[in-house]
């Protein structure tokens, strides 16, 4: 199978579902890039180049530049998805969602309930997440959780370039409108995906590692950084499930409550901070649901109650490390009873 | 086109319908609610009647309007059946939106009402979404975002100008100043005027009267003409009053008794009653039949959502997701 | 004592506040009213009434009405705080926050990190949440969760009126920037509240109730709630500890975790929406640190995933209610050992 | 007011001092960023430094700025140091943010500068709150807001004008047009023009050559004048360019080599190079002392800036919260 980057797995999927169905449309800040300008058209192709080349290939009525104003264009999106279209918007920085959140979680997602299930929504919001490229405390953050809090979203969250072409294309074919979250960090990162279309389904965890000690859940990039971790730790002896739930919204409660059935122990990574996180949810679930399985204290390991410092040196230990969920992991082993806990 | 006084006898019978079914609900919401009969916040369009039916007198179901928390006339305007709207904002089982919406949420899709909206101006992106739509897919719709003088400050609207402008959208922008925001004076909250700020995004802008229907009709009939011509946004700044408080409860003192006599003075049905009665249009017992439909339609609507059921509780966690 | 309502308590501490220290000046959407029109002058004081007769005390300079645009005077205040003053600003509803949270967590909230520790922004932003109100979908939210997750700011979520005036009161003391979450359907409720100023300090939680069987930790309007089914339950021979933990950021966590040790079971309740919510925040907590102590599940009652509806029959059954926190108390005391759950 | 040609020697050295700081500084970032020297985003101001340094040599410590993206030429233009400029950008201990900033969120209370901004239009609302802190602490002090061509589309900014005309804020909206947002052309993306769209918000608006310090210091002298005087706020829309990509890594491909080349002849250190000299204000070896000055306090702060440790980790979570 051919390899491709998640930059281009993604902008494959867009030309794919563009092609299938004429009313998905794009929107967004420099997608194109040049508009305006007496220089080179499709200049730029988004900020990191993940949408080149796709005006000149469906013109400028299909992939539309936008004006550095979200509040009107996210919302617009919303607009079009309520009335026929099926955009894919993307917000760049997921960190600039405080400037227009009002249309996507007060607007998109409750026009459905509000409206008694009469309306439709089919819009995409894609936007990069995440630290480790210095970008500081305005550009790095996650945030995911805020919108897996929200009824109405669904929440997106591909771990590596296959994931991104299949959840992208089930979110652009999906009649619900769903925060599509790429780390900025694995644009770069490649894997086997196929040139054919295909749809992963949402709410059906991956489980990338299987192992019978602990229970690894893990969102987004951290699930590659889990599965170095469980790789790691088989070495020794201990031997981990890890599971990438793929979508936080619908979450596949069933994969993750089986896995610790099975394992009796549970380490949630999320690189989103702690409180009200997408740990402290998994966390909640367990603690409700497979009480009785669980032999040892839960270990959540995140990203601290901070925000995204720049300097390099401190941006490295902000980010939930390999070594950090080994500790989580060996720390469970600890516990290897509840008496031991006790 | 068409100028309001060359309407036939029937499309002006019909604008006279929509603005009467308007006042005629507005009225027996602000009785229910001193009655205690609605829950929740209501605000109601009573007065405002000539801006919502002259513009949306010219548009049909290619076309998609926004609306605001003061909604219900502008979903009459566009042709929402008043029974289940009233069963919605009596929460009833069979109401518009199920009874999960309310006042504050009424939509009709089928019918290009893109729904009233809790949160000030956030109708502007959405109605240029919708003229996108229509735009994109060569339907000849428009957009129309109707907002008020409070709603005029907000982000969302000034960035719609824009969007609008620039993308040379198919979009009419209604704002429906009736001189307060709550109890907050247009007058002191809107810095410049609502014309030259649209002409600042250069965008065509005009001020109209919005109690004279005919005013309304004939320049919203002229920006709706630009729009579907593929000449981009116009911005109508109508001058009009609410009747009432804010929201039912509001004793309105920030307005004087005698500002408020002026404001009846110059009620938007009764003009209309005058001009189409001295011009001979219309005949008063043209005007009378419509009135004693109106008035059964209503009592019916209020009759039938007062027996409705309330929704079953089952239906508190449908509707989220159309799958999930 | 003096009884007292929460609307009454609120704008003491407001007033008291105003006259201890002069940089402490409000502003908000007809916070006083009237403005700029030729009727009454402070026709309002605020939709609900809170803020009214401050500006006839305090005049138009420290009693600011504001246009209809939170960017721009939610902005202000941050930047008002960062430059001296120590402004209020009320948001009406905890759900127009979508239109100017930028503001708030991108600015307000990491000015102080990102500044490397040299701004103090010592603001307060006053927001009615919650059900109960039929005021449907965006106007019925908590959204706190949200607040809770962003380092930087603190979020204070008072229960009654004494906590109202108490926690306002450490609010505008505060150097860091606080989220006010006032419930709506409390504004009438009374309580014995001290004429003189008083600050309840923040992350200390309140014990409003104390048993042996199980440890109930609630918010805002919940603790009344919570405390209702603790008095029930008593009659029936099950104990409850109630924590109210009075602020969601700082935590608590101490004495949530002391109680726990001592019933070692738990239920959260939880107005808010439960995905990524202080719901599973708490359980997380509990699953992590306490959890040797546990004897059962842990039991979150919290509003269903789905926006809140409007219909009256609807929204009843939205909100967490003494039966349901009762059934989950009964359901944890089932669980009335590890063996049992096993 | 003196206009910039009666400027004394010592101000006009002191201008040029620190626009020559700024093409300087940005010329070094830009050759470390190139060598992979500097970490994340870096926007580079060169070639605006006539509208930075005219606006703030009227300003003092009284007053406050609110700053954009590309940020350091205002940062330097109102008097931060560039040593622990320099240390920040590097993301080292002694930066003046202690690292934690960088170069997008580069802030000195002390001096007014109340910080760089990685949200685009978000200083705008900021500084109406910093002109609201002078005016009640009646201090006498101004806000200003620098925000782009691109910006000036953001609802932030749109509403911080309504803002400061109704609550008569001392203000000066300083929109910074070098033609593109990114690689998105103004002329495009702006409907209408920045200074109608100023009227229309009631707000005394000028369009200024960004290029020439002499005409950018007169008519903000004016505004700021205006604004300490009470009378409110004014808008200046600066026409200008950025010689360097949106941020480093930008090949500027949007812009023809005719258009660079253009904006490289407006250049306005050379302007204010030649005006001076053939007015015969300062003298060329003036100007050189000044070039000589600044040359080595650049060079130093980068050298002691790549000499600097990296802060510890255990700061990781300091500075969050005053008390916690
Ligand atoms: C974003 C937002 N801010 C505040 C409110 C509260 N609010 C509801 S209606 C209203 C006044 C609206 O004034 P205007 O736009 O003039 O419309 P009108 O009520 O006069 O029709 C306010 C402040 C809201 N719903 N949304
Ligand atoms: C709210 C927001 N949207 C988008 C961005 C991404 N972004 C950063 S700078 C920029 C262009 C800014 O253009 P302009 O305001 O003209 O300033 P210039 O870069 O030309 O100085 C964009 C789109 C952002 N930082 N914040
Ligand atoms: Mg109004
Ligand atoms: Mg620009």
């Amino acid at each position: 199978m051919p390899m491709k980057s998640y930059r281009e797995a993604i902008n494959e999927a867009l030309v794919q579902e563009m092609e299938r169905d004429e009313r998905v449309i794009l929107m967004g800040e420099d997608i194109s890039g040049g508009t305006g300008g007496n220089g080179d058209q499709d200049a730029w192709g988004g900020p990191l180049g993940v949408t080149k080349g796709l005006r000149p290939k469906f013109g400028p009525d299909r992939v539309l530049d936008t004006h550095l104003a979200e509040i009107s264009f996210v919302g617009a999106a919303a607009g079009a998805a309520a009335t026929g279209l099926r955009p894919v918007v993307e917000l760049m920085f997921v960190d600039f969602m405080g400037v227009c959140f009002d249309q996507i979680f007060n607007q998109a997602a409750k026009f459905r309930y509000m409206f008694g299930g009469k309306a439709v929504t089919p819009m995409v919001v894609r936007m990069m997440y995440g630290a480790g490229f210095r970008a500081a405390s305005q550009h790095s953050q996650c945030l995911y959780p805020m919108f897996t809090h929200i009824p109405g979203l669904k929440v997106a969250l591909p771990s590596n370039a296959y994931e991104a072409k299949g959840l992208l294309t089930q979110a652009i074919r999906d009649d619900d409108p769903v925060m599509f979250f790429e780390h900025k960090m694995l644009y770069d990162e490649t894997a086997e995906v196929p040139d054919e279309p295909y749809a992963i389904p949402f709410g059906e965890a991956n489980v990338t590692r299987e192992g019978d000690d602990v229970t690894v859940v893990a969102f987004g990039r951290m699930v590659n950084i889990a599965g170095q971790a469980a790789d790691s730790l088989a070495k020794a002896g201990i031997t981990c499930t890890v599971v990438d739930p793929r979508t936080t919204s619908p979450l596949d409660t069933e994969t993750i409550l089986e896995t610790v059935e099975e394992t009796g122990r549970l380490v949630v990574v999320d690189e989103a901070h702690p409180r009200c996180s997408m740990a402290s949810d998994i966390a909640g679930l367990v603690a409700e649901n497979a009480f009785g399985a669980l032999k040892a204290p839960i270990r959540l390991v995140t990203a601290p109650h901070a925000p995204v410092p720049f300097s390099p040196a401190l941006e490295d230990a902000y980010i939930p490390s390999v070594g950090k969920i080994e500790d989580a992991v060996r720390d469970a082993m600890g516990h290897g009873s509840r008496e031991a806990a006790e | 086109m068409v100028s309001g006084l060359q309407l036939s006898r029937e499309d002006l019978t019909q604008a006279y319908r929509r603005m009467r079914r308007i006042r005629v609900f507005e009225n027996a919401l602000h009785a229910e609610f001193a009655a205690g009969e609605i829950p929740g916040f209501v605000h109601l369009y009573a007065g405002e009647e000539a801006s919502g039916v002259g513009v949306c007198m010219h548009l049909d179901d290619r076309d998609a309007i926004a609306s605001t928390h003061r909604g219900h006339g502008h979903c009459i305007a566009k042709g929402v059946e008043t029974g289940p709207m009233m069963m919605e904002i009596f929460g009833r089982e069979g109401g518009i939106c199920g009874g999960k919406g309310g006042s504050m949420h009424i939509a009709d899709l089928s019918r290009g009402m893109l729904g009233a909206n809790g949160i000030v101006g956030a109708g502007g992106p959405l109605a240029c979404g919708a003229a996108l739509t229509a735009k994109t897919l060569g339907t000849g719709g428009v957009g129309v975002a109707f907002y008020g003088d409070g709603a005029s400050n907000q982000g969302s609207i000034l960035e719609s100008y824009n969007l609008a402008k620039i993308w040379n959208l198919p979009m009419v922008f209604v704002c429906e100043d009736n001189g307060f925001a709550e109890s907050t004076a247009s007058s002191w909250s809107v810095g410049g005027s609502q014309i030259d700020r649209g002409k600042g995004f250069g965008i065509p802008s005009r001020e109209v009267n919005g109690n004279d229907f005919f005013e309304v009709f004939n320049t919203a009939g002229e920006a709706i003409e630009r729009a579907r011509a593929g000449e981009g946004p116009t911005l109508l700044h109508m001058r009009l009053a609410r009747y009432y408080g804010h929201f039912e409860g509001d004793a309105m003192t920030y307005k004087t008794a005698e500002e408020q006599a002026t404001e009846k003075a110059n009620d938007p049905l009764d003009f209309f009653r005058g001009r189409v009665i001295e011009t001979q249009l219309l005949r008063q017992t043209d005007l009378d039949a419509v009135d004693a439909e109106i008035d059964a339609e209503i009592a019916e609507a209020l009759a039938a959502a007062k027996a409705a059921p309330m929704p079953p509780t089952d239906q508190l966690t449908t509707d989220v997701y159309v799958s999930y």
